[in-house]
């Protein structure tokens, strides 16, 4: 079994998608969270394989035994062994998290119809993430997006259908860019397959000339650009987040633009090659630059104005994804390691902090920012939850977020791009502001509302959870060594 | 949609329900040998419950593939598919990799059995390609009458 | 190690060493929340917690009189990035200080919130035992990333203790707090670290500097330096004072703890670690940081005091003197020479006795007659004899007279500012110093003692709680007996100059 | 020929931008539809021919016309096409109207249309310069020891099919395959799950 893993853990979960709406209500929770569990376990699993390889190998699966380039591959280095755990990490808890949450947002016979979608965006995004291969990629992120538009759209107000409907304009948008962006590639290359296109690359890098690929490159950054929300087409984002129910808010900003994410990065280093980034379109490299650091401090500036806290927690979303991209624009072993580990961080913080604005729709019915009011005295471990998570995006030393911070400062530094250095301060300063906001509320507001309890043990423990990662990822650098190795491998 | 009030049309329609479909069939068992498959096959057979709609009324059509025999056929078609994959990781091959249906090396009868997964796959797409074009199509097309009564069952259905 | 104590199965505790005192304030900190529907098992905790850590503190520094070297590698976040802990003189030092100081402290708060029946109290030890770990970590922190990591852990767990009250006043004033001294640590400090990180390519503090032998050009080491010492505003040196007197607002034991003992020591003892140990002498000698560090004192000293003479709210002119002798410790370690670094260092302990007086002091007035201004203090000490006694060593020590604390690190500074070529600027403004410390303290004793009493106010003996009056007895005795036997203190003191220095004192 | 079908082809897709009446331009898409599989054909790509026949002109346009007959017949909104006011006018018309009302975007929708299609169609022009023409056998994707070449010559031995378009997609990128029709899968649940009881829920009836 162990040699079948790769496909496994996809197949699992597309499995349990496709059983879930033939089964009852209750059965299909179970088969959710059985299949999610399932896959995380073997993700842990080509964690660990992955991370025991020798420098430059990956496990390789041949899908129907063609092996590359004439079938599909699923290739597992460190780096997507590192993004498939944190998606079925954060897929399996929220899984948990979802079932009381659900019931009180998606109405009944709706809800095995949800939890299938649901199921299979996790899937497609896992699928994004193991693939080695361009065009089954496309095909992983079709199913990704489609789930995604609709796991929006069934927000309990009006404006969810409008908002899954505005990423459905954008989304379809980006993705027929790289749609064309791996018809360019096909054409100059003719093979899909990620290491062939790379080998075609360095036997002929006059390639690297061509304008068929200069297109091709530049279609995948704007198509995976939108996809990811970063500044300045991040238009569809905060709708979508604000209006979605509680549990898709949970899991699409805990990891969906991450995965595009990923894939710009196995796009520009696996497929195009690092020489490309250098000299082939360092134009590119410079505009990544530039978008990733406005992304950094306009984020969290817009977070500052919202009212309602799904919204703010978007915008600040809008300002984490450019940590994420901004290893790939400063382009070295520091900068990367730092954008890596803002894969894991990031899905703890902002997940957790989904989590909070869930449990207040849950207890409160709203997610209003003042709605936190008292919260401390109300559930003093959700508050504690908002607090830990907080600290971690404004980047407090001992939690998650400052590692993020400190390497992509240092990767800064190395690079000689100074002007990073505020950046970084100048968007800790304003996430500081609006986290403070959000604890005022919480600890220190006059308390006159009604003692309420807390969130139900199945929704408060999965949370928890990731609280606790933001603290223990913080202080025990369990992603650090795969980061840094997945780093050095794709300089 | 309301039906057209031609007689004829609505009878040609009928009548040619069963061509319609023996003709998808044929797409789906011709794609081995030139253009066809479960894709075209699945949207033709799913044209002629379009083409009932069309011509007989919304009723008419959704009553000759309702919702209860769509709704399951939608899943099954793709674990037909994903379960030919396992069965083929399970008999000791990689996923999908029909060959190794056959549970022998020689190269003849795992040339048999590529086959024989090859049309099974397709029905696979097929089922669920026809359920799909069929359920969109009816979804879509719900005249307002009926979705207000529908409107009205679930609301029902909630408040139980 | 010697005398270790092998404990569930091989687990060394006393390995452990420096990472013990932290480790017992966070299980504090748990024990104060477990217990918090028992008020009197929670300040028990609370009191166990002050107790447990002095005592630990105590055995540190026996063991580092007996020559021992004490270390505990901690955790290691990352590479150049761990929070390891080592026991130095320097460390020492401080700790002593504000351990044995936060005993007293936690005493005179449970008689203070008892007394005035505060609501949110389990918040308050809460948080009161999470400041003391950050205290206690960032005094055996063995580099500067675990410096950062407490100073911003003290920032944020005495926001809470600031804004205690939440009344529109506390909020402002609590907000006025953070937002200083967040922005300062992540606009400067934070772009410091990164800066030293960068050229040094390591945090671990170094006896004669981690950045001895780092060749860098002069004007970027001096950026680095300023980066750090403004960064590290707790020490308030001007401009970046203004979070102390707003900090006022909260209750008086978080104004002793703010003022006295740990807030503003974390920023003074941060300083002394940048210059002795990432820096160093001959570095900041070379660059010229050693004459910045002592202008910024000087010129801090005199304003401040020039303000607090202006000030009528008591508390408000305690806060405006706290930034003046807060830069009696900057001034002695930026001197360059062994006596000022001596006295400088002193001043950590003998400012925080006497000023932990003060405060004391100034709550037990609020505590037993609600007077806050200094013009309604006349005739109490008549009413509070104990209280203004107290109160008026607290003071003595502040000008610097015998027989006080204040004198012995004031004549330390003296004669390391007359070591100094360019002394006479110094010695002059330590005597105008003395002289404005008395001209706004001196007022106060004599309203309070020689002056009679308001009409309307019945005369009679009428003291706070029996905890509050123990404990600034207690304090005001501390500062007798630090004029008397300051000897630990003073050797500790001298190590680090000795270090740093050579010989000559 | 193409170039003469792709001219139709462009004057069908601004027809079809143009039309007010929805009925009138799900038709003609249906038009545009079968006019791409004739070219299709044309690049003797039959299977795609075929597929562009049933579902683009057949199965999407009943789609359309069953949500023309959901939302109604007529296009909503400003009746002036973007194609008649040059750009810049209207992004001078948009800051006036910004100046009224601060939450409008700087650009309206259909001027960003017109720009995101404008720089498309640039890079796709500046795309096309260093395009291998159409069957050009040193083209990469065409040359020997390519992995179509290897479709072509190994397809029917490998797997017993005589169209080789089928083991492509059936077996060596069978997983594809299944990728999509599972998407084909999602798109109806995400219809059904969006349209069927479409009033909107208010949440359970016991109190929050």
């Amino acid at each position: 079994m162990d040699a079948q893993l790769p496909a496994l853990v996809i197949v699992v979960p597309l499995l349990a998608a496709l059983l879930v709406p033939l089964a009852g209500r209750r059965a299909a929770w179970g088969l959710v969270a059985l299949a999610l569990l399932l896959a995380f376990a073997g993700c842990v699993r080509l964690l660990v394989r992955a991370h025991a390889l020798p420098e430059g190998e990956a496990i390789r699966y041949a899908l129907g035994g063609w092996a590359a380039p004439v079938g599909i591959e699923y290739v597992v280095d460190r780096l997507n062994a590192l993004v498939l755990t944190m998606l079925s990490g954060v897929a399996f808890l929220v899984a948990l998290w979802m079932r009381r949450s659900t019931a009180r947002e998606i109405r009944p016979p709706a809800v095995t119809g949800y939890y299938s979608v649901f199921l299979l965006m996790a899937a497609g995004l896992m699928g994004i993430t193991i693939t080695g291969d361009v065009f089954n990629l496309y095909v992983f992120l079709e199913i990704a997006s489609i789930t995604a538009y609709v796991l929006i759209a069934m927000g309990r107000r009006r404006q969810a259908l409008y908002a899954g409907y505005s990423y459905l304009i954008l989304g379809s948008l980006g993705a027929t860019f790289i749609l064309l962006g791996i018809g360019h590639l096909y054409m100059a290359t003719g093979t899909l397959a990620m290491a062939d296109i790379a080998a075609v690359f360095a036997r002929e890098p006059q390639l690297y000339d061509s304008s068929v690929i200069r297109t091709a490159f530049a279609f995948f950054t704007v198509g995976l650009a939108l996809k990811m929300a970063l500044f300045p087409l991040h238009g569809w984002q905060p709708g979508a987040y604000a209006e979605a129910p509680s549990a898709t808010s949970v899991f699409l900003a805990a990891t969906a633009t991450k995965v595009s994410a990923y894939a710009l990065y196995r796009v520009a280093f696996t497929v195009f090659g690092v020489r490309f980034l250098e000299t082939g379109l360092p134009v590119v490299r410079d505009a990544l630059l530039v978008m990733a650091c406005s992304a950094i401090v306009v984020g969290p500036l817009l977070a500052i104005r919202q009212h309602d806290l799904k919204r703010l927690l978007a915008y600040s979303s809008v300002g984490q994804i450019g940590y994420v991209v901004l290893g790939l624009a400063l382009h070295n072993a520091d900068g990367l390691t730092g954008s890596f580990l803002h894969f894991w961080n990031h899905a703890a913080a902002k997940g957790a902090l989904f989590c909070v604005a869930g449990a207040l729709a849950y207890r409160a019915g709203t997610t209003q920012v003042a709605a936190l009011k008292g919260l401390g005295r109300r559930a003093p471990l959700t508050a504690m939850l908002l607090t830990v998570a907080a600290c971690s995006m404004v980047g407090v030393p001992l939690t998650a977020g400052f590692l993020t911070k400190w390497y992509l400062a240092r990767g800064a530094l190395e690079a000689g791009q100074w002007a990073v250095i505020p950046v970084l301060l100048a968007s800790s300063l304003f996430t500081a502001v609006y986290a403070w906001r959000l604890l005022q509320l919480a600890w220190f507001a006059d308390e006159d509302g009604p003692v309420a309890e807390d969130v139900p043990w199945s929704m408060r423990a999965p949370s928890l959870v990731l609280g606790a990662a933001c603290l223990v990822l913080g202080v025990a650098p369990l992603a650090l060594p795969v980061a840094q190795a997945a780093a050095e491998a794709l300089l | 949609m309301r039906s057209t009030d031609s007689l004829i049309v609505r009878y040609i329609a009928r009548r040619s329900v069963p061509f319609i479909q023996l003709y998808a069939l044929y797409v789906l068992g011709h794609g081995e040998d030139g253009p066809g498959g479960g894709f075209q096959g699945g949207v033709i057979f799913a044209s002629s419950f379009v083409l009932l709609g069309l011509a007989n009324g919304w009723g008419y059509g959704r009553r000759a593939a309702p919702a209860r025999l769509l709704d399951p056929l939608l899943p099954l078609g793709c674990l037909i598919y994903l379960g030919i994959g396992l069965a083929a990781l399970l008999a000791g091959g990689a996923f999908l990799e029909y060959g190794a249906l056959a549970g022998s090396d020689d190269p003849e009868v795992r040339r048999h059995w590529h086959h024989y997964g090859l049309i099974g796959i397709e029905v696979g797409v097929m089922v669920t390609v026809s359920a799909a074009m069929a359920t969109l199509f009816f979804e879509m097309a719900r005249p307002a009458r009926v979705q207000a009564r529908v409107d009205r069952v679930g609301e029902e259905a909630d408040r139980a | 190690m010697s005398g270790a104590v092998p404990l569930l199965g091989g687990l060394d505790l006393a390995g452990l060493g420096p990472g013990l005192p932290p480790l017992v304030c966070l299980l504090g900190l748990l024990g104060v929340v477990a217990a918090r529907r028992r008020p009197n098992l929670r300040e028990g905790v609370s009191l166990a917690t002050a107790g447990v850590n002095f005592a630990l503190v105590l055995w540190l520094y026996a063991r580092h009189r007996a020559g021992e070297t004490l270390a505990w590698e901690g955790f290691s976040l990352a590479p150049g990035l761990a929070l390891s802990f080592r026991v130095d003189a320097l460390g020492l030092v401080f700790a002593l200080v504000a351990s044995g100081l936060w005993i007293l402290n936690t005493l005179y708060s449970i008689g203070y919130m008892r007394a005035h029946d505060e609501p949110r109290q389990t918040r308050f030890y809460a948080c009161f035992a999470l400041a003391i770990a950050a205290v206690m970590g960032a005094a055996f922190s063995a580099n500067l990333f675990g410096l950062f990591a407490f100073y911003e852990v003290l920032s944020l767990c005495t926001y809470p203790l600031v804004i205690h009250a939440q009344t529109p006043a506390a909020r402002a004033g609590a907000r006025k707090y953070l937002t200083l001294l967040l922005g300062a640590s992540i606009g400067l400090l934070l772009p410091g670290l990164f800066l030293v990180y960068h050229l040094a390519g390591t945090l671990d503090f170094a006896p004669g500097g981690l950045l001895a032998g780092v060749a860098a050009a002069d004007g970027t080491l001096v950026l680095a330096f300023l980066l750090l010492v403004y960064g590290m505003a707790k020490c308030a040196a001007l401009p970046l004072h203004g979070w102390l007197p707003a900090a006022m607002v909260a209750p008086t034991p978080v104004s002793a703890l703010l003022h006295a003992v740990a807030v503003v020591k974390m920023g003074v003892f941060g300083v002394s670690r940048v210059v002795f140990h990432v820096f160093g002498p001959e570095t900041m000698a070379r660059i010229g940081a050693d004459d910045l560090l002592v202008g910024v004192a000087c010129f801090t000293i005199v304003v401040a005091s020039l303000i607090a003479l202006a000030q009528d709210d008591l508390k408000r002119r305690l806060a405006y003197s706290t930034v003046s002798q807060l830069s009696y410790v900057l001034l002695g370690v930026g001197l360059g020479t062994g006596a000022g670094a001596v006295g400088g260092l002193l001043h950590i302990g003998m400012h925080a006795t006497s000023k932990i007086t003060l405060f004391f002091g100034a709550g037990a007035i609020y505590l037993a007659c609600h007077k806050t201004r200094v013009s309604e203090l006349d005739g109490i000490g008549r009413r509070m004899p104990i209280t203004l006694t107290a109160f008026a060593i607290g003071a003595l020590s502040m000008i610097g007279l015998p027989p006080t604390a204040g004198f012995v690190s004031k004549l330390f500074l003296v004669r390391g500012a007359a070591a100094d070529p360019a002394g006479a600027v110094v010695l002059a403004v330590l005597v105008a110093s003395a002289l404005l410390n008395a001209a706004y303290f001196l007022p106060i004793l004599w309203r309070a003692f020689f002056r009679p009493l308001p009409a309307g106010t019945e005369a009679g003996v009428h003291e706070a709680p029996w905890p509050c009056v123990l404990a600034l007895s207690l304090t005001a005795l501390g500062t007798v007996g630090l004029f008397l036997g300051h000897g630990p203190l003073l050797d500790l003191a001298r190590a680090v100059a000795h270090a740093a220095f050579g010989g000559a004192e | 020929m193409e170039d003469l079908i792709l001219a139709i082809l462009v004057a069908l897709a601004l027809a079809a931008v143009r039309l007010k009446d929805l009925l009138g331009a799900a038709a003609v898409l249906g038009a545009y539809s079968l006019l791409m599989a004739l070219l299709w054909c044309r690049m003797n790509a039959l299977d795609v021919g075929f597929t562009e026949a049933a579902v683009g002109a057949g199965v999407s346009t009943v789609l359309l016309l069953a949500a023309v007959n959901r939302v109604g017949r007529r296009e909503q909104g400003p009746g002036v096409s973007p194609l008649l006011k040059p750009a810049l006018w209207r992004l001078a018309e948009h800051r006036a109207a910004l100046a009224e009302r601060p939450d409008r975007p700087l650009l309206s929708a259909r001027t960003m249309a017109l720009l995101v299609v404008g720089l498309t169609a640039a890079a796709l022009l500046y795309g096309a310069r260093d395009m291998p023409r159409i069957g050009d056998p040193a083209a990469p994707a065409n040359r020997a020891g390519s992995v179509a070449q290897h479709y072509l010559r190994h397809a029917p031995a490998d797997t017993g099919a005589a169209n080789v378009v089928t083991p492509v997609l059936g077996d060596y990128r069978g997983y594809d395959t299944m990728g999509e029709t599972i998407v084909i899968f999602t798109a109806a649940l995400c219809v059904v799950l969006v349209l069927r009881q479409a009033g909107r829920w208010r949440g359970p009836k016991e109190a929050p």
